[in-house]
């Protein structure tokens, strides 16, 4: 295996995206997560972007000169819609965190496992127990 | 070297200073700053690229910059809370701790 | 010149990240995350996607920050300290062992650049090269004609997506709170005369500038998604200085609604339009006597359509996450202390 | 482009970028808020001008040169006002006075 400095976009993509998927696996605090997603999906948007550019090679808006080179427009294209896609759907995920801090005062996993299945954790009621006080 | 380059570099290093200002903090609102003077920062250096690759009618681009950066700027201030219910003794220090002047306080009202 | 800004930016990027993770309070992440978005943007830029760096602006800069804020001032915005250990080496084993299958990976890949790529051989070159000829040739930005016309399908999806994500929301948050509290975002900056002098020039500048960018997206960058993100901008600035009850003024939520649902129906009423022609779902050309005249007016109408859509959206969602709790107690004064310093 | 207007361009950069630099060195080494406030909120403002009148003269009368003078209005309206709006809501939000202020009345700074 050879490490061609040609790859340094790449490598830095990867370092983006286990950094969102470790702040998702690691972090209790459900907007952290969010933002742990949002920082994944950059990544993943960086690296289609990546592979379309060309050296040399120029934004793909025509211009006259005959033998201009452009770079590819197809991860753009791909890209554009879901970064708007990208927002939208991090809207629903807020919009469930603001409701489920409605419903049990908190944002902290760990918290709102316990108000649910009491300070045993899940498992070990045989299922959740009722008695939270919404707010 | 031409002036596309020593602008750039200036910018660059500008970038990488308050980058270390807006992960230190020390307060939130020098976080704000930071994140403001580099938002400008990067409307410079989107208006030099559009120049260096050619295409200079794509300084649209750097308007946007400018308009989101002024509005998330604004809306940063506008949700930034009073925290009276901090847990986190270390953060709370870390935000704010005297009261209010009265001078500003008369202003206010 | 241009190598060297991408890999410092990336490697801005990279610390960036790092920073976001291990800070615990929110609301410092998220700012943070606006840097993050900023920078992500200038590598667009320079990695020839404009139009995505257009849109990454608007949307990552811009709206998504405000609804991350809007949601940390109804919430929590510290992370609390875990029960369990903070640091969590499963995790950091799972994500390292990925990682490293990753750049392993890599290793078989073009180099970043390469012109020989597998990716510019296949598609590519046909959009750049048969665009005039095949949509129109007054249309020079590529990525506007692949993205209403050759994959327009896929786009119709995506703004469908959009406006399933919007009502989803609504069923959300379009109630009453459950809980009582202080409207987000009533702070007391609202009163404050600079920012009113100087928005209010600006608020009707942008929306011109949103118009622009929605037609001026056959000829550079631009087109309805970012037009749609600008225009809801330009709103959600007023609302901002003014308070969201006098931005809803004209676009109440009941239109919001509506226009949410008017775009995605003149996208599809432009693709059923080809039907009734006699010819294919989405197909434009039938949309005029000339087929290049057919689809620029078909791009203009899709794009029409996504942006009404987007911006409505947009919109919507500010105002349903800002609309969430009660009216701070200084608000009520908001009206009355207008033009006093 | 004469002589004359090259030389003007490259001033006009070179001390844009001399300008940006003491924006980012001020932000890094001041000691507290209100003053790092104080200096970028001026240095930005003029760095971006000169920087991007550097531009325009390069570019010569076209299209490029009336977006940048919008984008260097639109630096010049919202600058000052966030920077004002900055000042205002950490003065509203009680953020502490200078430490300079405290420890007059014996109170040793915080940083």
């Amino acid at each position: 295996m050879t490490l061609d400095p040609g790859l340094y976009n790449y490598w830095i993509v990867i370092l983006l995206m286990m950094t969102g998927l470790y702040t998702v696996i690691s972090r209790g605090n459900l907007v952290k997560k969010v933002i742990g997603l949002n920082v994944f999906q950059v990544s993943v948007i960086m690296f289609y972007v990546s592979m379309g550019k060309v050296e040399g090679g120029m934004a793909p808006i025509l211009v006259e000169e005959a033998e201009a080179v452009y770079s590819n427009p197809l991860p753009s294209v791909l890209m554009l819609t879901a970064i708007v896609v990208g927002v939208a759907t991090t809207a629903v995920a807020l919009a469930l965190a603001v409701r489920i801090h409605e419903a049990y005062g908190t944002l902290e996993e760990d918290e709102i496992l316990e108000k649910e299945y009491g300070a045993a954790g899940p498992g070990a009621a045989d299922g959740p127990v009722d008695d939270h006080e919404p707010g | 070297m031409t002036y596309f380059t020593v602008a750039t570099l200036a910018i660059l290093v500008s970038m990488a200073m308050l980058l270390v200002r807006a992960f230190k903090g020390e307060t939130v609102y020098d976080r704000i700053l930071a994140v403001n003077s580099f938002g400008t920062k990067t409307v410079l250096l989107i208006a030099l690229m559009c120049f260096m690759t050619g295409r200079p009618d794509f300084i649209d681009l750097a308007l946007v910059y400018a308009l989101m950066n002024f509005i998330s700027t604004i809306a940063v201030l506008r949700f930034t809370r009073y925290h009276d219910m901090l847990d986190d003794d270390d953060l709370r220090a870390r935000r704010l701790s005297a009261p209010i002047a009265p001078a500003i306080e008369e202003e206010l009202t | 010149m241009l190598a060297l800004i991408d890999v410092v930016l990336l490697a801005f990027l990279a610390v960036t990240a790092v920073a976001i993770v291990r800070l615990r309070d929110l609301f410092a992440a998220v700012m943070v995350t606006g840097i993050f978005s900023l920078l992500s943007a200038g590598l667009f830029t320079v990695m020839d996607a404009v139009d995505v760096a257009f849109t990454e602006a608007s949307v990552g800069a811009g709206i998504s920050t405000i609804l991350m804020l809007a949601t940390l001032a109804v919430t929590q915005d510290v992370e609390k300290k875990r029960w369990r250990r903070r640091f969590s080496p499963l995790a950091l084993g799972v994500v390292v062992v990925t990682g490293a299958a990753l750049v392993y990976g890599t290793s078989d890949m073009p180099r970043y650049g390469d012109p020989d790529a597998p990716i510019h051989h296949y598609l590519a070159p046909h959009f750049l090269e048969h665009t005039p000829d095949e949509i129109n040739e007054h249309i020079p930005n590529v990525v506007t004609a692949v993205l209403a016309s050759y994959r327009g399908y896929d786009t119709f999806g995506e703004t469908t997506v959009i406006f399933t994500a919007a009502v989803m929301v609504l069923m959300l948050l379009g109630g009453a709170a459950t809980i009582d509290r202080r409207r987000p975002g009533g702070g007391r900056m609202g009163a404050n005369v600079v920012l009113r002098a100087s928005a209010k020039p600006l608020v009707p500048l942008i929306l011109l500038f949103a118009l622009y960018v929605q037609f001026h997206g056959d000829f550079g960058p631009g087109g309805g998604f970012q037009a749609g993100v600008i225009f809801a901008a330009g709103l959600v600035l007023y609302a901002l200085v003014y308070g969201p009850d006098r931005a809803q003024a004209i676009f109440t939520g009941r239109r919001l609604e509506a226009l949410v649902a008017l775009g995605v129906l003149i996208y599809g009423g432009a693709g059923v339009a080809g039907i009734v022609l006699g010819g294919e779902f989405l197909d434009y050309d039938l949309l005029a006597a000339d087929p290049q005249d057919g689809q620029h007016r078909g791009i203009f109408l899709v794009e029409l359509g996504v942006g009404i859509t987007v911006a409505a959206v947009m919109t919507t969602l500010f105002l349903l996450f800002t609309g969430r709790g009660q009216p701070a107690p200084w608000e009520d004064r908001v009206g009355e202390s207008e033009g006093t310093p | 482009m004469s002589v004359w207007l090259e030389a003007l361009s490259w001033l006009s950069m070179l001390a844009g970028s001399l300008v940006l630099l003491v924006t980012g060195l001020g932000v890094l080494t001041l000691p507290e808020y209100y003053s790092r406030l104080h200096a970028t909120s001026i240095t930005d403002t003029l760095g971006a001008a000169l920087v991007l009148f550097g531009l325009a003269v390069q570019a010569g009368w076209s299209l490029a040169t009336a977006k940048l003078v919008m984008v260097m209005l639109f630096l010049m309206i919202t600058g000052p006002a966030a920077s004002h709006a900055l000042v205002k809501t950490a003065a509203l939000h009680d953020l502490s006075l200078p430490p300079r202020r405290r420890q007059e009345d014996g109170d040793a700074g915080a940083d």
